[in-house]
């Protein structure tokens, strides 16, 4: 079994504070801390060991040579083995932006959706779908700007999944103008020659102070780092926020820089909201790993099973819907 | 019967009869609209019960507006027959809703002043009822419900009926609500005047027929229900929100969900987020919802993903006139969507049929992979009838997505979801088929559904996009088409054809049944689905007929989308008046009467 | 002119602890905090004293008896006759609901827009016209709901314009859905019937992440204290935003208690966001005056103008255009 | 001239000639074809220059698609007459957008290996050119600057102006840089064999003709600037961005802003802010933006405040093909707004009219109080040419926003923002004016402002927006008419009129030229203003024509248009094709020939 442990091992650990994933030993025996979006074990039986490059699709990315996406497309294939989902129970969506392109270049079910609205479509679809692992993804521009308002809603909602943002601090896609996480002086876009002058949104702060029950952030630049948290954001139970440092070679040349500057943050303490906000607004936004974990209540929405009737879905379904009819009736 | 009620049974154009209560904020009008409502079910009638009430959320003036009689009731009518004023409160506001005329009878509380001009001037005959005078002798006792009594005698409903209907209305209230109600009733009804009784009293109908009792969001609700609908997004806007309102409690009951969404961005993605995997999802709004959700209805026909958005149309443009109908966003539900998007367009043509319209345009969007823009509007929505159940043969329940959804093809090597195929519809999988994942795109791409923007595989996406539209047969539901003929001359002079769409159907239905009676050939048709225009059908069924194309917006949107798609004669003519009052068939009557004079004068 | 300091007087001091105002001799000697948004010297020597009455139009609320909007309308109109604003240089712009019939009650240029977007048309209004009084107000469905967005991206930018939202916890208008600031087990909407589940939407808290210069919370049914908190949120130079607590008499009844429940607020450090963030959380949401206030450059955007080049302005603006045109030239 | 050349003359159908650089991401094909565009205008002709590249965001392969001539430059043409391949990389992706034949001449450099099928396949002539090697033997030397010289010398490009065509483009790169090029420019124009010549070197024209050399998307902003537009509010999109970057720096000059927003409800409704502010905005974005901003759309035509929306067009539906033109956002443009929400609709004909199309689109704007959508497209916004300056009299710039409004009406005792007026245009005030104050308001309003849902108020204020469209002079600019004559017999058989809009005028013209050498009588249409459809004029334009109508989409969507205005003679008939590849005259020559023999078949 080498072959199923070197695909565990989420990578080494140099950079970030990312708690090492819970279950590490070399038996399968990792319970999964919902049952909603591990894969049963029965699955894991059947598919002992699934490399990441079965996750990669056969289309070749469209990404500048040296864009930190590949960094992310690389640790999330890594993370999808290393929790060994099963391909057909993952779905993973994304909106608009060279970011967003990331379904395609993946094996699983995906959905390339609209500018900065993968968040409603993951919602909607894991409403639907309990039972699927859902991976929203997307960019700054994507996700904060044009897609800030579901930001807001999806951390309150706390539904099952996870939500990558490969922050680049500019829209790549449209040829280098400013985003909402771009500094205020920065007067490199046509858009905004003498920059924006705008405060830098702040996407940890405002995912806690919305009420987030997982952030962390990773770097593109550490795919070991990364893998661990996008693992330990996959299993966590609820709306798991990963906001990744993601360069763009093409506009922000800049950013060979953050090698230098990230460095492991302190995570905020799950039971004082508060000091966590206070540890947030104090983060310098190049700390790395778990900025904050809560375990709370998964949003669930009201669903009478056919389980819990005692039938058949279909039959119980045609049942309520007979009852349903008969009341319209006088 | 008197002279005056004479003059009123001719004013009648039909068995049915317009009442209508009104009075201030609290007066309890739309209680007693319902329980007459409830009194016409329980003899046997049908009905129609609409409400209208000043800008105020709460509190202000209102006014229930119900028709009943032996046959459905298709509209609201052209007037009023009889008027119970609880008080006078802002009842300009309500003037052009409630027509009176001289044939009406209009039954006023002294106690609240003497009618304002627009009664007057009206030449009703006016009867003084003490309806707050004989409440106040009755513990407990309310005008509105001696209001009901009074109307109940006089439009001919049991008193049994007006009992009954009161104690299951008021049950909640508690016994001594239901007692002083009934108190009242009984005095109400003694109160009426016998010699003004419009109608004979009906028997009660025991046990009353299997009829609804239903709005027609309830109605769109259950086609929902009924198609295998199981996940509805939902953001509040009126007049669509109780459609979700009667979904969100029900949903769990047959093992749905409903997700509130932060706005209409939301709640359109997250639909097509939810029939992406598998589960059929719908999700209800009305104009300026519908504006924002163009994006999202696109996203669903560029990938293939089938959703059903319901627009309950009120008046337009902008926030326009929210509480009231119009059928005003037909442009936007057929050419909305940027680029060339092909998509289904249909719209529900009562309120029973609301069922009926929303389950099959379920089923039409995951038959064709694609996105279904129901079309329903306030009139129907909001209004409450007691009408024909709609079968559930029409609107069979779905067993589960696998079968809305249809074989899947088998034969290629690699999973195609995008495959060209003869009949345009590419096989779709779900999350949890091994094997067949996809990326769903509406960036254009290949049969794989890859990215590309090569010429070719744009070509060959727009055209399998537009043939799966074009190459499915639709059977006959695409419209109602009416025959109303007296029987005697089936041959003389040229037909008359009136052509609507949607909720126009029931004043057109009814102009039609008068204009036979001068005129022995007349047809209806009435569309339910919009795109795609069923054209060669349509001119089959118009073929030789004088054409009037009757809607109720002000820039004749059907009239210009059936040129658009050469589907009218030469020489079709259009009836387009915009809301807030409804489609009177009066008006349809004096344009269908002058078209026809217009040709006979051309043939001297 | 004791008419005039009638006027001035912004009303008791009973609640809240909202600085009293900054100026209040009975000279009118007050220097705008900012050349833009205060009215010329010179409109106040015209016009001495505008009482309340001035700023109302002839339009009857549709509002409940007793809806706690009254209040607001009743304290804005106080504020505007304090603060001595000619109403033709003030514009009063809002969404759809209840609360967003505001301008029509007022008589000064209003607008009344569409659901959730009266930040963006308050934010064209005042980048096209910056010497106007731009005040945008609306709900809380309206504002942190479909509003969220521009919500985020108005605390951002820091435009001189203030925000009232009258927060009933309810969707009013549309007849008692829950809002993103209902309770999560507030079952009385037939659209969540089991209550929404999902965690409040915190509006100071996510102001403060989101960066914006001036928060306050006031009341509706203290109408002195909220006229303070008004005129405070006008005069700073900056995005300031004013949360009022307006109870919905129709559809949240339970209001009622909130007389009983409001409490001065502890204002946190201008100077220590992070701190100010750890205060916020730990607010009860019930704590009124000004929460966080901070002097920072308000968002101008780059323009030349005319009294810079020394011209008329029609002048220098043909001048720039034939340069223009010119570079276009080869 | 050799044999091989007399045939590629024989295959050019005017004096132009197209020339392509191709190659690899870092190839530099692009900076050639912008110094060989430079060149062109140094020597007093007109071009052309259109890129094509990759999906990938940088550092993909490209194409620079130059056309030129003595007279102006409409479209793209039909082939390519000369190749120069930098490299091979991906060219079958340029295939269809490079379209060789017999007469086509490449130079190939061997270093590249051999040309792909597709290029043998065409039966071009080959001829090879050591781009690279030849720049390896120079300092800093670039095998794109060879290709230039040895492109320039085949086209005729006098020596002189390449080389200062490539300092002014290269200044920027420092004086190493345009030295090195310089060298390579000159080895390029030796190493060209003179025998290939396609066309005699023309003379350097000193000093150049006046000539705009600019991009759709610049004239736009300038049209904007011209009419007084002074805020603009910007959300990226392809391939409306670069008209935004080309204002962002110019409007602070003017003494106007530009703001950054969040997204495109954003930006739609700060441009209503302002422009109810009394200062003219406009923005600017493509498929998917007009989607998001038809609520914001509708308000502006429902509270009359002036708004002008540009939107440039790309391949739809959805995301669709963003770098690429397709004419298939006219349904959203003209149809989009939910309710009856009648606005101006406008495209801009070419790329230098993108001003003057712009400009009068603000103006109208103004004197209408409505909203404008401007149709652009990619292959207007994203070329590049060099052409005749749009004159200010088409575009005169507006004095102030007090011009654009015109006087207010000062009859009325109380401020009637909403008045009914004869021509339908109420007095607008800006805040600021004492006494004028109103709230503007997307509810159904009276004539002060105030929220009324009454049907009199309704229907007064329906009619009065429809009116003001309807009964305003447009003058001559709601369409460039041409007749294509020869002189000869000036009636001899039936007119064909080929109708148009937007960006489909520059193929449409050029093919009436050619289609006027076998037809007498050809007229070219193309419609600036769309909606309100100036139908009347229309119609004259077009009687006893035969009429073919051209659009680049798939869905045929001004056909179907036309005919929803009845204004479509009978027989009329469509030449739809979506995107990517731009309409070939070729392709309209064939369809307008065919319909031509069609009738005169029907003659037999
Ligand atoms: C509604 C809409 N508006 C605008 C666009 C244009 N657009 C495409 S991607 C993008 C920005 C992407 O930036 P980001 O999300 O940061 O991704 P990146 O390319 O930087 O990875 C924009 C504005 C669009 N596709 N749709
Ligand atoms: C795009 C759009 N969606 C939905 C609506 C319906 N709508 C009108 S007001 C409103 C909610 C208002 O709630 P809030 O802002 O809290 O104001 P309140 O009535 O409570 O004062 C909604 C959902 C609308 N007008 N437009
Ligand atoms: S432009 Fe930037 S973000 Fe986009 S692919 Fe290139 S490097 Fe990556
Ligand atoms: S419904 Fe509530 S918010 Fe609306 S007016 Fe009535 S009390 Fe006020
Ligand atoms: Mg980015
Ligand atoms: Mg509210």
């Amino acid at each position: 079994m080498t072959e199923t442990s070197t695909t565990r091992a989420p990578g080494d650990h140099t950079v970030g504070a990312a708690s090492p994933p819970r279950r590490t030993g070399s038996t399968p025996a990792r319970q999964p801390p919902s049952a909603e979006h591990a894969p049963s074990a029965q699955h894991r039986a059947v598919i002992p060991s699934l490399r990441a490059q079965t996750y990669k699709s056969h289309i070749k990315p469209i990404w500048c040579p040296g864009c930190g996406h590949f960094g992310v497309l690389a640790a999330l294939t890594k993370t999808l083995a290393y929790l060994e989902l099963p391909p057909e129970r993952i779905a993973v969506v994304s909106g608009i932006g060279c970011s967003s392109r990331l379904p395609a270049y993946l094996s699983v079910h995906g959905f390339h959706g609209l500018h900065g609205r993968a968040l409603p479509l993951a919602a909607g679809l894991k409403a639907a779908r309990p039972e699927l692992t859902v991976i929203a993804a997307g960019g700054d521009g994507d996700g904060f700007s044009i897609g800030g308002n579901h930001f807001l809603h999806a951390c309150r909602r706390n539904q099952d999944f996870t939500y990558i943002v490969m922050d680049n601090e500019v829209y790549g896609m449209t040829k280098g103008q400013a985003s909402p996480t771009t500094q205020p002086d920065w007067h490199r876009s046509k858009l905004t020659p003498h920059g924006t002058g705008v405060r830098r949104f702040q996407p940890a702060a405002i995912a806690l102070a919305a009420g987030a029950s997982f952030i962390a952030r990773g770097f593109a630049g550490d795919p070991a780092g990364l893998t661990r948290l996008l693992a330990a954001a996959i299993e966590h139970p609820g709306f798991a926020f990963v906001h990744v440092l993601s360069p763009c070679r093409t506009f922000r040349a800049e950013h060979h820089a953050w090698k230098q500057l990230v460095h492991p943050c302190e995570r905020g303490p799950a039971e004082d909201i508060a000091r966590a906000a206070e540890l947030i607004q104090r983060d310098d936004g190049m700390a790395l790993g778990i900025l904050f974990e809560q375990q709370i209540p998964v949003y669930a929405p009201a669903v009478t099973t056919a389980a819990e009737q005692g039938q058949s879905d279909a039959a119980a379904s045609a049942a309520a819907l007979a009852a349903l009819e008969a009341e319209l009736c006088r | 019967m008197t002279d005056a009620n004479e003059r009123a049974a001719a004013a009648r154009t039909d068995a049915s009869l317009s009442v209508a209560v009104t009075g201030a904020g609290g007066s309890g009008a739309v209680t007693a609209g319902l329980i007459l409502l409830e009194a016409v079910a329980a003899a046997g009638l049908y009905g129609l019960l609409r409400r209208s009430a000043g800008p105020q959320i709460r509190g202000g003036e209102s006014a229930a507006l119900l028709r009943f009689g032996p046959e459905p009731i298709h509209c609201a009518g052209d007037r009023c027959d009889l008027l119970a004023a609880l008080d006078w409160a802002n009842h300009a506001r309500f003037a052009d809703e409630i027509p009176l005329d001289a044939a009406s009878l209009v039954l006023a509380d002294p106690a609240a002043g003497a009618p304002p001009d627009a009664v007057s001037a009206s030449a009703a005959r006016v009867r003084e009822a003490g309806f707050a005078a004989s409440a106040r002798e009755r513990e407990g006792g309310r005008a509105n419900m001696v209001a009901v009594g009074a109307v109940g005698a006089l439009a001919g409903l049991p008193l049994e009926a007006l009992l009954d209907a009161a104690g299951r209305t008021l049950s909640g209230k508690g016994e001594a609500v239901v007692a002083a109600a009934h108190a009242c009733i009984d005095a109400g009804f003694a109160l009426a005047d016998p010699a003004d009784r419009l109608l004979a009293t009906v028997e009660l109908y025991v046990p009353p027929p299997e009829r609804w009792h239903i709005t027609g969001n309830e109605a769109a609700g259950l086609g929902a229900l009924r198609a295998g609908v199981r996940f509805v997004a939902a953001y509040p806007i009126t007049p669509a929100s109780e459609m979700l309102e009667w979904l969100a409690p029900r949903l769990p009951r047959v093992g749905g969900t409903l997700l509130q969404a932060e706005d209409e961005l939301a709640s359109v993605n997250m639909i097509v987020g939810s029939a992406f995997g598998g589960v059929p999802a719908l999700t209800a709004t009305s104009g300026p919802g519908l504006s924002l959700m163009q994006e999202g209805i696109g996203l669903a026909v560029a990938s293939e993903t089938p959703i059903v958005v319901v627009n309950v149309m009120r008046g337009g443009p902008s926030t326009g006139i929210p509480t009231k109908a119009e059928q005003s966003d037909l442009n936007a539900a057929l050419y909305g969507l940027h680029g060339d998007a092909p998509h289904l367009v249909l719209a529900a043509l009562d309120i029973a049929d609301c069922a009926h319209t929303v389950a099959w345009a379920v089923r039409l969007a995951w038959r064709l992979q694609t996105a279904a823009i129901v079309l329903s509007d306030q009139s129907l929505g909001q209004s409450r009838a007691v009408c024909d159940p709609v079968s559930q043969a029409l609107t069979r329940p779905a067993r589960d997505a696998t079968e809305l959804r249809g074989p899947l093809l088998n034969s290629d090597a690699v999973y195609r979801r995008y495959a060209i195929t003869a009949d345009g519809v590419s096989p779709m999988s779900v999350p949890g088929e091994a094997g067949r994942a996809y990326t769903a795109d509406g960036l254009e791409h290949d049969t794989e559904g890859a990215p590309s923007s090569r010429a070719a595989d744009h070509a060959a996406q727009l055209d399998k996009r537009g043939r799966k539209l074009t190459v499915f047969d639709f059977g006959p539901d695409w419209a109602e088409i009416l025959d109303h003929e007296d029987g005697t001359e089936a041959d003389a002079g040229p037909c008359l054809c009136i052509v609507t769409f949607g909720a126009g159907r029931g004043a057109v239905v009814e102009a039609a049944e008068r204009l036979r009676r001068d005129h022995p050939r007349v047809r209806t048709i009435a569309l339910r689905l919009l795109a795609p225009l069923q054209r060669t059908a349509l001119m089959a069924a118009m073929r030789d007929a004088r054409v009037l194309v009757v809607e109720q917006n002000h820039g004749a949107q059907l009239f210009h989308y059936l040129h658009a798609e050469q589907a009218l004669p030469a020489g079709a003519r259009s009836l387009a008046r915009p809301g807030p009052l409804p489609l009177r068939p009066a008006e349809i009557v004096a344009a269908a009467t002058a078209l026809l004079a217009e040709d006979r004068h051309d043939r001297d």
